[in-house]
């Protein structure tokens, strides 16, 4: 039996990878690249949480036996960072790829190329 | 339909595996190793308060530097393939009254809060990412305001690129002084600010760290914005 | 069961629900509104989970300005998606 | 002094960010400032080749003074030293190459694209944290999305977005082993996760593992995550086709043997290799059967490189020493000969226009050096005796053949089979058909020559590079001298 946390986390990760195998339209292959990456660092997150213990910032009255883990907070910053740089960078692309050809199915571009 | 049918087998079989792999992973318990002797030493060693910062910052500031290239590289990346000769802000609709004003109004504070976070990021939570995003939303809500508002584009890349070599910079002090890249000078060789933990001066270099990386992730997704909303006007 | 695992159970569900909506909506603009909505409720999550400094992240840079960033694209290109065939897989040829 | 060494890092971060001060400065400088940064890189990745194999000691940087596995340490033993020298030669060279070759707007943001590249895959190969590894691998990745858009063309474009959906599913999986090795061991320090790799529980050690190489594949170029490579190849600017293939692929592909063998004490390991087996077989068959039929040069090269690169992960899947060895040399060999291949056609592309096949033809009457350096690069790829590239196809096969797989030096066999039919297509073309007056030919025939000599050179005596390569090949084969060598301090328990 696994926690409700790691079912929502493994949802948005298949939701996601189901909108990018199956969808068409380029913006909604990036919107399920993003809902996937949310889904990786709320599984992340989830690791790190230790059943009723408190944040990690040890101001008073916090000793270090009370926090969670700080690394998956840590890396989850870092990966969140990472995925708005990704989305931008995709978007610009596909910006040209709309300049190019005129729309962002991606069957259509590749009937354009030929 | 046969495809999408297939598509949603594969990915059945996909959760089926990571619900597997995750239900030996038990959720809620104590899995820390490293984390434990972060928890510990986080004051005596670093300064900071919150732990998540100093791991961020202190601990694990390689990651970091890559964190902040990254997002230079999606900056650049942008700007390189949505680079045009000559591009211009091609909004039509004027921001309502309410708009416009209430920009005006909220961009010096939403400034200061973004200041507030990046600054703060060693005691309380947010830090460089959060604060910088802040502002960058000031500047988003300028240009949703006001049809023609432009930031300066030279200015906010040679900031951009001094901020970035600031960071190294700060890393290569501490290569000099302490002998390791990214040495944590500030509190480990010359112990500013011992007495202070838990107030705005201690931390060691974290909230220079953090202040120049607020400043970088703010001009940075500005810029990412003023790309996107710029376009290609024919001579 | 406490009333907190209560909220926790609800916005686990709504964000699923937004997630799937996301997916499913024609509508491009509303889609990305789906998605913000699925990293708000996570930012959420986060918080309950003792998080808050990603909470605030996520909700700065997750929501905020990634959901800003898609709505200049789409500004910039067309907002509703056309009725497609089923050819899926199009990364996999070569 | 050996933390001097992280300046491989600091080095071109810090010139890449002060391109856009530069650009105020003087436009016209920053051509040649990216030259004088890759020599400088090389320079100090001469100076840690030197020591590293001079002392036999890694080179171990500490960031931020804390020693493993509280801070994150680079690991810059003798498999890195070695690629990280190849890096910045290469890197040196497209410099050069780049003076000529690029042209399209804005230049400034390809040189920091350029210098960020090279740092990509340098951390990637020096890194020794599982995490950062990943951070490195994102930036590695996201330069190469941008670089490959750079031209701005339709295909460029749509190249850049496959390699963006695949990247993105890539390190979404990579994320979550990592997530997974996380939560059983509590530790990201690879010396560490070596160390506990087998008290971790079997599921998770198998799922963890098998997410992460397929995580890697999209970098390492692998069947069923590598449909990005031949659109991208062919789309992107000239050098950075030949960074592709000479080393990005190559850090994919050293990332993914590394945290093989550092978990090969975790059980389930052998099921993991027969994946990886398959993985790279596939690899091999489909890239050079679709060599055949291209018509682009520049794209057939492509396919061809991905075959190559499927050989090395076929070499490094064995689980033996002797495939690893074999594998290292093969990258080694493969790196000079696919830049050499690279730059002549990049080369070729600018001064004829184009890189279809008629575009070669009366290429040894029009620019014979060019045309000889592909001559020679070509038959090296096949495996002809006398060449670089035979030696380490037949050091494959001979640890094939130790393995037990049969099949595996039969389809090595195959695949030079293949590669020899295009080949000698092209280099027919290039000699016996159509026909030119000769053109001039700069410094880049020069590169080209020495590259060629470099490659004749290895083949008439591979004992040199034979015996570095050995010990590259057993600082990843052999997990507990890494371990030793990382010295780790005890936390918790």
């Amino acid at each position: 039996m696994i926690s409700a946390y790691y079912f929502g986390a493994i949802a948005l990760i298949l939701i996601g990878l189901y909108a990018v195998l199956v969808k068409k339209n380029l913006l909604k292959i990036l919107v399920g690249l993003s809902i996937m990456e949310t889904g990786v660092n709320l599984l992340l997150i989830s690791i790190g949480y230790v059943s009723g213990k408190s944040a990690p910032i040890l101001s008073e009255g916090i000793t270090p036996s009370q926090a969670v883990d700080p690394i998956p907070q840590a890396l989850v910053l870092t990966a969140i960072v990472i995925g708005v740089a990704t989305t931008a960078m995709a978007l610009s692309v596909a910006i040209i790829l709309y300049e190019k050809y005129g729309t962002l199915n991606i069957e259509e571009i590749r009937r354009l190329r030929g | 339909m046969l495809k999408r049918a297939l598509a949603i087998v594969a990915i059945l079989i996909i959760g089926y595996w990571l619900a597997q792999g995750l239900s030996q992973v038990p959720f809620g318990q104590d899995k820390m190793l490293v984390s434990k002797y972060y928890l510990d030493h986080v004051k005596e060693q670093t300064g900071a308060v919150n732990a998540v910062t100093a791991v961020v910052v202190n601990y694990r500031g390689f990651d970091t530097l890559g964190e902040v290239t990254v997002l230079f590289i999606a900056s650049t990346g942008v700007g390189a393939l949505l680079w045009r000769k000559k591009r211009k802000r091609t909004a039509k609709t004027k921001g309502s009254v309410v708009l416009t004003t209430g920009s005006k109004l909220l961009f010096p504070f939403i400034m200061l809060f973004g200041m507030y976070i990046f600054i703060h990021g060693h005691l309380t939570p947010g830090g460089g990412f959060p604060g910088g995003a802040t502002i960058a939303t000031a500047f988003l809500l300028m240009y949703m305001a006001f049809t023609t508002y432009e930031i300066s584009h030279k200015g906010f890349e040679v900031t951009e690129g001094f901020a970035g070599m600031g960071y190294v910079l700060v890393g290569l002090i501490g290569l000099a002084i302490g002998g390791y890249f990214l040495f944590d000078w500030i509190w480990q060789t010359w112990h500013l600010g011992t007495s202070n933990i838990g107030r705005l001066f201690s931390g060691g270099f974290i909230p220079v760290i953090y202040t120049i990386i607020g400043i970088k992730v703010g001009t940075e997704l500005s810029g990412i914005i003023d790309n996107m909303l710029k376009e290609e006007v024919k001579e | 069961m406490n009333c907190v695992a209560c909220i926790e159970y609800v916005i686990i569900g709504l964000m699923i629900v937004s997630a799937i909506l996301a997916v499913e909506w024609r509508d491009l603009l509303a889609a990305v509104v789906g998605m913000t909505a699925v990293s708000l409720f996570a930012s959420i999550l986060f918080f309950f989970l003792q998080a808050p400094d990603v909470a605030m992240t996520e909700a700065a840079i997750g929501a905020a300005l990634s959901g800003a960033v898609f709505i200049f694209a789409i500004k910039r290109t067309y907002r509703y998606e056309t009725e497609e065939e089923e050819k899926p897989g199009w990364w996999m040829r070569w | 002094m050996n933390q001097v060494a992280s300046l491989l890092i600091a080095l071109p971060l810090i010139s890449a960010f002060f391109v856009p001060v530069l650009k105020q400065i003087n436009k016209s400088l920053i051509k040649p400032y990216l030259v004088l940064i890759t020599l400088i890189q090389t320079g100090i990745a001469g100076w840690v080749f030197k020591e590293v194999y001079t002392t036999g000691k890694p080179i171990i940087i500490y960031a931020g003074g804390w020693r493993p596995p509280i801070g994150i340490n680079l690991y810059i033993g003798h498999f890195a030293a070695l690629f990280v020298l190849i890096i910045a030669v290469v890197s040196f060279i497209m410099a050069i190459f780049s003076l000529k070759a690029v042209t399209t707007e804005p230049i400034d943001k390809y040189a920091m694209l350029f210098l960020l590249l090279m740092l990509g895959a340098t951390g990637m190969i020096a890194t020794g944290d599982i995490f950062n590894l990943f951070v490195f691998m994102e930036i590695t990745a996201i330069t190469a999305y941008a670089l490959t858009a750079y031209n701005k063309t339709g295909e460029a474009a749509e190249a850049s977005m496959k390699y963006i959906v695949l990247g993105g599913i890539g390190s979404s999986f990579f994320l979550v082993g990592v997530a997974l090795l996380y939560g059983a061991t509590g530790t990201l320090n690879m010396a560490q996760l070596a160390e506990l790799a087998n008290s971790i529980n079997p599921i998770v050690a198998q799922v963890g593992l098998a997410l992460i190489i397929f995580g890697l594949a999209v970098e390492a170029e692998l069947f069923p995550l590598n449909a990005w490579a031949p659109d991208a190849y062919q789309a992107a600017p000239h050098p950075i086709t030949a960074m592709f293939s000479a080393f990005v692929v190559k850090a994919g592909i050293y990332a993914l043997a590394r945290l093989l063998y550092l978990l090969q004490k975790a059980s389930g390991w052998s099921s993991i290799l027969r994946l990886l087996v398959i993985m790279a077989t596939l690899t091999v068959v489909f890239a050079e059967l679709s060599a055949l039929r291209q018509k682009d040069v520049k794209r057939m090269i492509a396919y061809s490189s991905i075959g190559q690169v499927g050989l090395i992960a076929l070499a490094f899947s064995l689980g033996t020493q002797a495939g690893v060895d074999a594998g290292v040399f093969h990258m080694v060999n493969h790196a000079i000969v696919k830049t050499l291949l690279f730059l002549a056609i990049g080369y070729v592309g600018i001064a004829m226009g184009g890189t279809t096949m008629e575009n070669f033809e009366g290429l040894g009457k029009k620019m014979p050096l060019t045309a000889l350096a592909i001559t020679v690069a070509g038959a090296a790829t096949v495996g002809v005796p006398l060449f670089n590239v035979f030696w380490s196809k037949l050091r494959i096969i001979l640890a094939t053949l130790q393995a037990g797989f049969f099949w595996a030096a039969v389809l090595v066999l195959f695949a030079s089979v293949v590669e020899a039919v295009y080949y000698f297509r092209l280099i027919h073309r290039m000699w016996f058909m159509g026909g030119g007056i000769r053109i001039k030919e700069g410094v880049i025939a020069g590169i080209l020559v020495i590259l060629a000599a470099i490659i004749i050179l290895i083949g008439v005596d591979p004992a040199p590079v034979w015996n570095i390569v050995v010990k590259a090949g057993s600082d990843i084969f052999n997990v507990a001298n890494y371990v030793k060598n990382v010295p780790l301090v005890g936390v918790g328990s």
